[in-house]
């Protein structure tokens, strides 16, 4: 299986080789440490831009779930799918989406990935198979199904990912899409990212039952646990189940254990629990443990740090770059509707 | 030309597009024995279970299925059975369908047609007989399409398949069995998504109707005592044949607007208020709309028929208008 | 536990007594025998009065599945309530609905059970604490479940049973309603009938994974399977379900295996089986099955055949009395649409 | 009286019959932790979590469990958080709520309160901001309001609570914080279903409206150049106050009906055909709607506001028609 590192496409991996952990090369890991340094970076800048006034619909942040992100999609190729919700940035990065396109569409602009239509909860880029994050709780799962179903009728060997919350397990859909692909066998990775939380209540208070994996296995689709914040064993985990899915041998279920780390929302202070719980928590968090993995391998801290300065300045340049980028023209309002009733752009009084 | 039922005009179509075009399938519920009302007879024996699949009972997941398959080329039909079991997948119609290609900034598109049979039938009761193309026509990047006779079911079904964008497509359960001539060569039949039929010339009073009212306007134009009608079939609601209804009502300076569907909030409203505001001062008489009361339909035949407009209705309507 | 048979409630039981099978007396057996006859004669009458064009609507008939409604609902009070699916005249006969309002609402009578405004697939008798079938596959679990939370809300004793299809299991409310009901803890019996077809199509090739208990279990319910066509299991089965229901266990799950020895509707001729597959299980069927029973345990043939007589009397004579009932006047189409736009019966034009 | 928010009227009259009836609950998601908006701040501490309960992410159920739980006697009122999610739960409401009562020859009521927050708020997109009034005004069974005021939202959701049948209850977002006079007293705060309000008399041009539009209506009817206006709050969609509506239009011969929600199959084309038809010939302009064009609800800011109604074009349109 060739597994390209897709955090930037094109760009150089780290020069680092030999093996840390198993027989992971050491350039896996940093870029793995490098891809996460990203989601992190555009995170909280994302997060300084809204304090700022600059994005004004809601952001989900994904710190502290990094490891999940860059685990998974460093197993898929820049051609295989993923399907994304509400906190989707770090899926969409590690999938290799360009950052200041998604920025900017955080902003509003017509650089924007959406060119400004779709926001946060909306972002997309086709162009690295990326179809989608969603507003909707669970309203992805049918939907990277069906992409997958579309790839088995075509005989196609692109698959498809699916990332999505414990709280969508509760979700009608969940059970509906898992046992369609298993009926019709198709070629599609779920991927529940179990942060304990759906919004301000604890899932585990609304989820009964063993859990996800469980569920999965009830709908005849074989569930591997996996420690969300550690990076390596989500991509080793992950690379195995991709393999199986690429193989032939039909959907495959990965639940990985995280915390959300901010509130569930940008704006959210998460009063809902203790600050003893969120800090225990960051001792845990995927980058920290990632570097101090990298350490004991005998890398560099400067490089490290260096690693991280350049995903900040990634960030800042795209903070800067959204915020230089042109608002959209109103008339863009009007396009990509539908053909049959609106074939130009424009409004009724310029069609007319 | 040949002879053949609203049903298996549909068939035909949809064999047609699927031969035409690999990327053409359907999906639903009992398709590989021919669908429930056997809109799907012998496709499954043609085309294979792949391509006609039959699905577990799951409305959201057919329906957000088509999403995704959609948006990744594929070019997905479908079977929803009844109108009604659609409401089990609104989100996916509605909130995922509709709005990708607008939402993701025209990067992707979600060309499916969801057949949704309306309307009453056999004493079906308040949950098998819903006509609700007005939900769908007042959403963006919906088409609706709501055929009324063979030849426009087999020319609109495939004008919907080929259609880049989501179609909701309203057949009428009721009609299943009309007969009529659909023009055998395929290119030839088909029917442009937005253009009325002028389905008869008259003077008096200008009918916009569609689905299966248009049989029962018909035969209300045939009584002795109707005014002379001129009948416009919509068969798209979503976008609607504005010029053709306008031009009409200029020339008789009545409208009439007849559907089963409720007419509370109904799409007649929609045409009533746009020839107002348009022809204000050319008509002769005040737009009227003949739907449904805004009952749940009964199953009693004859609580039923209190839903139910026919053509004595119609007639009397007109004649009331003149 | 009293468990009263409700088949007929105020009729007097059979005057046999003592154990035929277990700790289970003739009289129970005997119950079952009528319920079952009962509901066999008012489906055969059905299908007929449907043949000769006095039901217009379309009709499920539960012939086969006699021994689910009948083992399930004996160990109902008639206070306590039951939710029921498209095919529902076997559970709500067997909850102690009136068979002559049954008849007459399918044929759309002013003495039906609702006033002919229903149908088949509509019947409610709130009167024996039916709640309703639905025409919508799976709809019903989500009502059965708030009714049951509402019980629970106000401290009522009563409990709630749901039927459903094997086909209903794929679709979402069957998760989010038994995720519900855990959570609650609601006091709710599932139960699951398992025919092995959704309308033309065999459930299992539509259906993933070991089947509806494995689901039930995934969602921390225990699952409890059964012969359904044996309704001394059934009723042993359901009895220690609803004891543990009642005692506040919280929900329980039955999985019942049955076979619809006829169409999927009245009208379907079910060419989609071979029939040798129906003709075998004709031979185990469940009232037949209960017959040999009783009569391995000593019970006369000529009362059996009288109970199967009273039986096919009491649905000749719900029709009889259907087919001379009036037709709903046209204005009740008006009533119980909602209070506060139509205070009162009646076209608007005579409202106004 | 006191100066309330809409956003803690709606509350206290939450509090106030859970307090008058204990068969009153609220059940969705978050409502421990006061809910997505605040709505339910303080009800968990003062009702416990049993009657103010916090479910799982599973619209479908939440709106299905309310159902069953009104037909047994309860009297749930279900939190949908957006109305856009509420299309999870379309089967459950439109095919179960609205219709139980009718199908089971009046057997069950179903008394529930569906609160549906509408409309743009935030650059929330298209899957956060949709006002679909027009769906539910079309459905048998059941009432439909949307409270512009924080008077009018604590006195509806009382009289909702108190309905026996279901009730769609639409809040607007972008109205939490307004601020206004609420009546103190609990039973004289009530305000009936179906009757309109009479928000500020006018000569000219009578204006229907509900909602978030009420309040950009007073702000066109306050620019200089804008004719005398005459404005009509609706508050209840269905059923709508046509006496209210037709009396005044039958004064000011002119009729705007403005809403957030798209105007292409909105409600107001069910006032503008019923005003078109009631007052035909004392009508001194055609009837006009103004509405949302059909487009999704774009994010961008600039690109959202093509989907606004703002003063200004109010005024526009009102100029245009004297
Ligand atoms: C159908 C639906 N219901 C409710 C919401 C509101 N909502 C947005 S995110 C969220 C919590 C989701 O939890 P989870 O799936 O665990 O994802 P997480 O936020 O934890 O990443 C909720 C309730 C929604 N967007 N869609
Ligand atoms: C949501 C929905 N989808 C489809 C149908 C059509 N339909 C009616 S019954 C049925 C099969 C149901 O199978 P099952 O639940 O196993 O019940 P059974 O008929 O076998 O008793 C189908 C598909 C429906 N009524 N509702
Ligand atoms: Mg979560
Ligand atoms: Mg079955």
């Amino acid at each position: 299986m060739p597994a390209p590192l897709v955090d930037r496409p094109g760009e150089s991996r780290a020069d680092a080789t030999g093996p840390i952990r198993g027989n992971v090369d050491r350039a896996r890991i940093l870029g793995h440490y490098r891809t996460m340094a990203r989601v992190r970076a555009f995170e909280e800048a994302a997060d300084r831009a809204l304090q700022a006034g600059h994005v004004k619909g809601a952001v989900h942040l994904s710190i502290g779930q990094e490891a999940v992100a860059s685990g998974v999609c460093v197993n898929l190729d820049r051609g295989d799918f993923i399907v994304s919700n509400h906190r989707g940035h770090g899926h969409t990065l590690a999938k290799g989406a360009d950052m200041g396109a998604m920025m900017a569409e955080l902003f509003g602009r017509a650089t924007g990935a959406c060119q400004g239509k779709g926001g946060s909860m909306h972002i997309a880029d086709f162009q690295v198979g990326m179809l989608g994050a969603n507003g909707v709780v669970g309203a992805g799962i049918p939907i990277a199904v069906g992409a997958a179903h579309a790839m088995k009728l075509a005989g196609d060997p692109r698959i498809v990912t699916c990332f999505f919350g414990d709280g969508a397990i509760n979700r009608g859909p969940f059970l509906e899409g898992l046992n369609w692909a298993k009926v019709f066998d198709l070629p599609v990775l779920f991927v529940c990212e179990d942060n304990g939380f759906a919004a301000t209540t604890r899932t585990r208070a609304v989820t009964a039952g063993p859990g996800p994996g469980a569920r999965a296995e009830s709908l005849g689709i074989p569930s591997t646990p996996v420690d969300g914040n550690d990076v390596l064993a989500v991509d080793q985990t992950a690379a195995e189940l991709v393999r199986l899915v690429r193989a032939g041998a039909g959907p495959q279920f990965l639940h990985a254990r995280t915390y959300r780390l901010r509130g569930h929302t940008a704006v959210d202070p998460a009063p809902y629990r203790p600050a003893a719980e969120v800090e225990e928590h960051w001792r845990d968090e995927p980058i920290r443990r990632c570097r101090d993995l990298l350490v004991l391998g005998g890398l560099d801290t400067d490089e490290l740090d260096r690693v991280v300065a350049d995903a900040e300045a990634e960030a800042a340049r795209a903070v800067a770059d959204g915020l230089a980028a042109p608002h959209p023209e109103a008339d863009l309002a009007w396009t990509d509707v539908q053909d049959v009733d609106m074939p130009g752009a424009g409004r009724p009084e310029a069609r007319a | 030309m040949s002879q053949l039922s609203y049903l298996d005009a549909s068939r035909q179509a949809i064999a047609e597009e699927m031969r035409r075009d690999p990327r053409v399938w359907a999906l639903g519920e009992d398709l590989g024995r021919g669908g429930v009302f056997g809109q799907y007879r012998g496709l499954a024996e043609e085309f294979g279970p792949a391509r006609i699949a039959d699905t577990p009972i799951s409305e959201a997941t057919i329906m957000g299925a088509a999403v995704g398959a959609a948006m990744v080329g594929s070019r997905p039909v479908v079977e929803m059975r009844f109108s009604d079991f659609a409401l089990c997948a609104v989100d996916e119609l509605v909130n995922q369908a509709a709005k990708a290609r607008y939402m993701f900034g025209g990067q992707g598109r979600v060309p499916l047609v969801v057949r949704q049979p309306i309307g009453m039938w056999r004493s079906s009761a308040a949950q098998h007989s819903q006509s609700l193309e007005a939900w769908y026509a007042h959403i963006p990047g919906l088409v609706v399409v709501a055929p009324a006779t063979p030849a426009d079911n087999y020319g609109l079904l495939k004008s919907a398949i080929r259609c880049d964008d989501p179609v909701v497509y309203m057949e009428h359960k009721d009609l299943w069995p009309a007969l009529g001539e659909v023009p055998a060569d395929a290119e030839n039949g088909l029917v442009p998504l937005g253009e009325g039929r002028l389905v008869r010339r008259g003077d008096d009073v200008t009918i916009v109707t569609w689905s299966r009212m248009v049989q029962v306007v018909e035969a209300a134009a045939d009584e002795p005592d109707t005014p002379s009608l001129e009948i416009i079939d919509l068969r798209t609601l979503w976008p609607w044949d504005r010029a053709m209804v306008l031009d009409s009502v200029r020339r008789t300076g009545r409208c009439l607007i007849v559907h089963e569907a409720v007419q509370a909030g109904g799409f007649g409203g929609e045409i009533a208020a746009t020839v107002g505001e348009a022809l204000f001062g050319a008509l002769k008489a005040p737009v009227r709309r003949l739907g449904a009361p805004r009952i749940p339909v009964a199953y009693a035949p004859v609580l039923e028929a209190e839903s139910r407009i026919m053509p004595a209705k119609v007639a009397a309507a007109a004649r009331a208008m003149v």
